[in-house]
């Protein structure tokens, strides 16, 4: 270092540090949310120039007590938001499940989507069922949204001998393009991109179905954001970008990853997209503003970024240890509350729901899981002897074969 | 049939794909409206229109996501990384993504793409328009590695690779686009049309993955090259008055390993050369391979005549290729052992 | 493709286009910037949030007929404008002779900023002679500004025996780390996140100095770019990221780089950092702005993106002929005119300068660099016969040469 | 003097260094007050305060670029990739910056960096969790590359490598953090306080880059390896009563050719073993390099013992894994042609 002596107003590094760590008690002070129902909602064609304030405020539906309000309140029958709670309470005892199961020895790997399921179930609602989606690790509740066999999740989590990536993957690297579910890739950020991409094979062959990706707001900081937002802004491609920021990457908060000068919804400003800024944990919002970008993608009016504002609820994976560096009770006390409460307590209030029949539903839920676990589980679990052939190993590589994987396969059969 | 340039190979290649699969289309820094800064999308985007042909975004890293996304979708992207200097940004999204994606879904998605990259010194470019980067994508267990030596089989070799339903990593000797060229700077170059190979036909024909090309018959030493070398090592033969068997790989991954092994097993001598520098270059796997395969066979130890471990030089270009005197003088030493 | 039949409101791809090709005349219809003095000058602890706007505007101080009008009106001497004029003349002739040197066969390259003299003379005279510069290929300015020998940047495009560099890097690659320019980089935007980083560890040093990096229009797409942009926004870097907006990459204009929906300056909002947009070919302007940022920077209130709207007056390169992609007179009818026209009229309307002393100074800078052209070229200019031994080749690699450079070096020799 | 694991002895080194000298700093994903996944930078931030130990946004090539700049500027950062499989983002700046700095401005600026990055498969990481990328960077001059396989070595290596003025990339084999492991992933593993080099000084000591360490001396074979597989190759030779020498690399790029030669020269017989798929690993480098220098010696084929060129699956790790019967069976051949 050329000179360690300080001078006069000499230069110093600012590192961000989050409002409380172990021990502090979670700080949420100062914080200020727009009312429920207080947000505009712009036309579907709105300029983007128009809307660069929704960066900065965050639009919500549904109030603490359950209440509907506001021009963002989506026409979605009760019908609809049964089967919404309903597909919430399966995916947190599924997720319950399995994390336990890891716990357990039953595999190597789990990841919760533990206080955020109204965003992956919302939005796998509001769009078509053809509609592609290329989500991040915490979005499994799009696969079961859209119908795909639980048991097979759980065969994919088993690596056993019907899972259809074929023991291959990492736990909840799931893909089933039946679904419209992209393979997950264990590089943060790269499916961003690669949405962008499918959106834009849609366009030019001017087909109906538009794309949606979803990443964190650590993902955010990788070049990969860059390149969808560029090329998204650029060729105008009918994708919707979902920022899930769930205040925390692994360890570090979301000031690490730029959250600290402004909304990660902001970033969609700089590229002249429209941003929309929505509480995470507000089913009916979140439904709302998925409705509004997508019909506008539809549209051909090009894309929309949109910052789901939540918390993770649990460690960031099983490898993963929360109380070392965050307050214990942050989660609990998160001032927007839990999703999956929150819609039963508006079912509730709209007559259309009961504590009795949620009891019902979740032990409905709790008990799927565990039969299907079960019936999974008898296939088998990750152990020591795999389930699948070590011929297996050297398939899929490349569509054919070539010499040196068959010399490969053969020598490792020999061993 | 009509004499081309390897330039105009490409063009053609690329024409013939557009016209008979609406799938097909190609895009990358300035190959829209200006057709390249080589030349080789030109006429594309007029004929075919903005849609299939376009200029993209300077990102490479999204210009390959871009890519995968859309083969994902069904379509047959070709993507142009300026020169191959530039595939770092992207090199994630080929590693990581698309060479992976077939497995990683036993099947599900797979990423039908192709990566055109001009390679290779000698157009006194420096450093970062001379790189030869093809070791770093011979590595990839799911990547196919192609480089082309001549018009001919730039066209039929471009079309298999477009096809082909795996990634494929198609490399561009950029010093012989637009004419052979036999390592020789201070000599007059001569153009492609004196070349047999720059007869091409304007309609669809490939050229199969996987197969090398025995470009000089001989019973004294094999000669593994590709791209520019070839030409170089051609010379260094006729030069020396040496009987070599020069094999023209034309595919790195998977690499005609018959081809190879049947020459070398006659000739029980192997000199090989390229212009990558040395240390884990694709001249040390192909190095490993002969001496794993041949070793009883083998006369004298295989040698390596490659660019130095040095970045690419500007004003000492011609010291750093590898010339034909110094493949001569490696022929030589295995000769004499 | 699953589907080409066009449906009813199928989806399109949308590919930006120029407003004109060759053939056409050059189309500025619509642009209409604030009158030059018209923008105020925040307070330099401004907060980034109150500066959005500044991203959608454009700092001008001169007017077209050379006053030099409002509160960005920077207090610089006549002395220090007649030196930065001279400059950009010196500059001009030097890109002129050096242009034609690679066309006479005397190198193999190079890279003129014609048109963009006023972005790296009165930066480089706004910051402090020991700022570190982190510049692109087009900011030779900035040593001819810090009186970096001319003689010796001619040895390094004729990569002759005194080329600092060796004969190593193409012409344009200059490096000078006693005059605080980095070595420049082949590979576009890379400078971009060191410059954030050398302005880390200045301030993790607790030095004074800060540092300033360029980058075109079309390298902002980069990922080097997003990673920069988010570096110096979370730990608040002393750096000044400046994009030269010269409307065009190589064949491709901004709107592929994104400008079609937006600015560059709104880039900074999207982390926000406070945007400054100005006219490029504004001496003035250009000098106030950086000082601005600089100021700023120094206080350790962190990091400034400056987007300098300009025009590429001359061929990307000498391999690049401009006339196969953009009307050949677009240049010349830049409705912000010439940076070196636009500071005489300005010195000349307040009576530090005239024609006559403006013809001799034209005269001088065009005799200077003739002069030195001729000392540069007795030494040699890039031809067959390398001015630096084959042994060079192999120095410099690491700081002490590995035994297989040794050998291989031997070997060379023996060739 | 205390029994360290090898991430303790990391740490310990880190310690020392920025104890020592005010221009280290270390940061990364998580490393600032979370210490790191794998807590090698534990209590850095505690200790050090968070300018010189802290979080970086996720952006490996921002992390790289950033630390080039501050060693321009003059520091000497450390940083941690997360996973190596997760450098490739920061490749880009590793391999057309780090390495280049030095060449392209004829010394003027240069960037004393070390890259931190854990390695290799074994702990059921699946793809993305398992990788064994040295090669991507054996093959790139102006960097280099080291490896430890014991407390005692990663200590005294990472102290090299922070002092050394050129770029130097860092694996760390992370399934021998904890312990050593043998290659038999169903038996008892032990801790690494039962093996002598757990036994590391707290202070500060080094070992010099480019030079190997014979871990096992032999007359029969030599086994060249490093990382992870130096233990899985010396169990091999134990299990088969070999009289195997085994060569512990540490330096990668400069390797110590002196030692491999000797041994060679005295064995005749040569297994290479690494975890990185083949085709183009290290090994194919170590392989052409041993058969250029001591062809006339060996009395057969240089073997690899390698990972397949497949992406590292999930379930069926153990087959993929060079475990020690595939090692066996190698120099069984080497021994019995
Ligand atoms: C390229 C890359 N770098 C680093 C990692 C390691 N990693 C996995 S998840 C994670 C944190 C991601 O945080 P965020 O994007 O906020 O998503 P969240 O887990 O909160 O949903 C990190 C650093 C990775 N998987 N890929
Ligand atoms: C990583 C990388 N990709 C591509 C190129 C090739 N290239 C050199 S300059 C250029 C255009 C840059 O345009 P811009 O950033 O606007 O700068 P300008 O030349 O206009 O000053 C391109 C594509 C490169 N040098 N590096
Ligand atoms: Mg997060
Ligand atoms: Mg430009």
């Amino acid at each position: 270092m050329d000179d360690m002596s300080r001078k006069p107003n000499a230069l110093d590094l600012h590192i961000p540090k989050p409002r409380a760590r172990p021990g502090d008690k979670p700080d949420f002070s100062g914080w200020s949310f727009p009312e429920p129902g207080a947000t505009p909602k712009p036309d579907v064609d709105e300029a983007a120039v128009e809307m660069r304030d929704y960066a900065y405020g965050l639009i919500r539906v549904l109030d603490m007590e359950g209440n509907a309000l506001g021009p963002w309140t989506p026409s979605i029958s009760a019908e609809d938001l049964r089967r919404g709670l309903k597909n919430m309470l399966l995916l947190r005892a599924y997720d319950e499940r399995m994390h336990r199961a890891q716990r357990q020895g039953k595999t190597s790997f789990y990841m919760q989507s533990l206080g955020e399921e109204a965003i992956s179930i919302a939005q796998a609602m509001a769009l078509s069922v053809d509609d592609m989606c290329f989500p991040s690790y915490r979005q499994q509740g799009i696969l079961i949204a859209r119908g795909y066999p639980l048991v097979d999740m759980m065969h994919q989590i088993y690596s056993n001998a019907r899972d259809p990536m074929k023991g291959r993957q990492l736990p909840v690297m799931y893909s089933s393009k039946k679904d419209g579910f992209f393979t997950i890739s264990g590089n943060l950020a790269t499916q961003v991109p690669q949405a962008v991409g499918w959106a834009m094979a849609s366009a030019y062959s001017n087909d109906g179905r538009i794309a949606a990706t979803w990443l964190g707001d650590g993902s955010t900081a990788e070049g990969d954001f860059h390149a969808a937002m560029t090329f998204a802004a650029v060729y105008r491609a009918p994708v919707i970008i979902n920022v899930v920021n769930n205040q925390w990457a692994i360890s570090s908060f979301q000031g690490i990853a730029g959250g600290e000068n402004t909304t990660f919804a902001a970033r969609a400003v700089g590229y002249g997209m429209p941003p929309l800024r929505v509480d995470g944990n507000d089913f009916l919002a979140v439904y709302a503003v998925t409705q509004w970008a997508a019909e506008r993608a539809r549209l051909n009016l090009g894309p929309t970024m949109i910052e789901l504002f939540t918390y993770r609820g649990g460690p960031h994976s099983t490898s993963d240890d929360p109380a070392r560096y965050r307050p214990a009770d942050e989660g609990r006390q998160w001032p927007l509350g839990d999703p999956i409460e929150r819609l039963r307590d508006h079912l509730v209030s709209l007559g259309e729901w009961s504590e009795e029949q949620h009891r019902q539903a979740q032990e409905e839920a709790i008990e799927t899981v565990r039969a299907t676990g079960r019936e999974a589980e008898k296939v088998g679990v990750l152990g020591p002897g795999a389930a699948h052939s070590r011929e297996s190993m050297f398939e899929d590589v490349y569509k054919e074969m070539p010499w040196h994987l068959r010399e490969q396969r053969d020598e490792a059969g020999e061993a | 049939m009509a004499s081309m340039t390897m330039i105009q190979a490409l063009n053609s290649a690329l024409d013939n794909m557009m016209e008979r699969d609406p799938n097909v289309l190609t895009f990358g820094e300035d190959v829209g409206y200006f057709g390249g800064v080589f030349k080789v999308t030109e006429h594309l985007q007029k004929k075919y229109g903005a849609k299939r042909c376009f200029d993209a975004p300077i990102n490479e890293n999204g210009i390959a996501g871009v890519a995968i996304g859309m083969a994902a979708y069904g379509l047959r992207p070709v993507i142009e990384i300026q020169f191959a200097d530039y595939m770092y940004p992207a090199y994630d999204q080929l590693v990581s993504e698309a060479a992976r994606l077939r497995y990683r879904s036993a099947g599900d998605f797979t990423s039908p793409l192709t990566v055109r990259m001009p390679y290779g010194g000698g157009i006194r470019g420096g450093q970062t328009h001379s790189q030869s980067p093809e070791a770093l994508f011979t590595h990839v267990a799911g990547l196919k590695t192609v480089i082309p030596s001549t018009p001919y089989d730039a066209k039929g070799l471009l079309i298999s690779c477009i096809e082909d339903d795996d990634p494929v990593i198609f490399m561009e000797p950029k010093r012989i686009y637009n004419g052979p060229f036999d390592g020789f700077h201070d000599r007059q170059v001569s153009p492609w049309s004196k070349h047999p190979a720059s007869e091409v036909p304007d309609s669809y024909y490939k050229i199969p993955l996987g197969k090398a090309n025995i470009v000089r018959e001989g019973e004294a030493v094999t000669v593994l090259a590709y791209g520019t070398m070839v030409h170089v090592a051609l010379a260094a033969a006729e030069e020396a008055g040496i009987d070599a068997e020069v094999i023209d790989l034309r595919t790195l991954v998977p690499v005609d390993i018959e081809a190879i092994e049947a020459s070398v097993e006659k000739t029980g001598r192997c000199v090989i050369v390229h212009e990558a520098t040395r240390t884990s270059g694709y001249g040390a796997e192909l190095s490993a391979l002969v001496q794993e395969r041949c070793f009883y066979k083998l006369e004298a130890p295989i040698q390596r005549v490659t660019g130095y471990d040095t970045p690419y030089p500007h004003s000492l270009e011609w010291e750093y290729f590898p010339t034909p005197p110094r493949i001569i003088k490696a022929l030589r030493r295995v000769l004499e052992s």
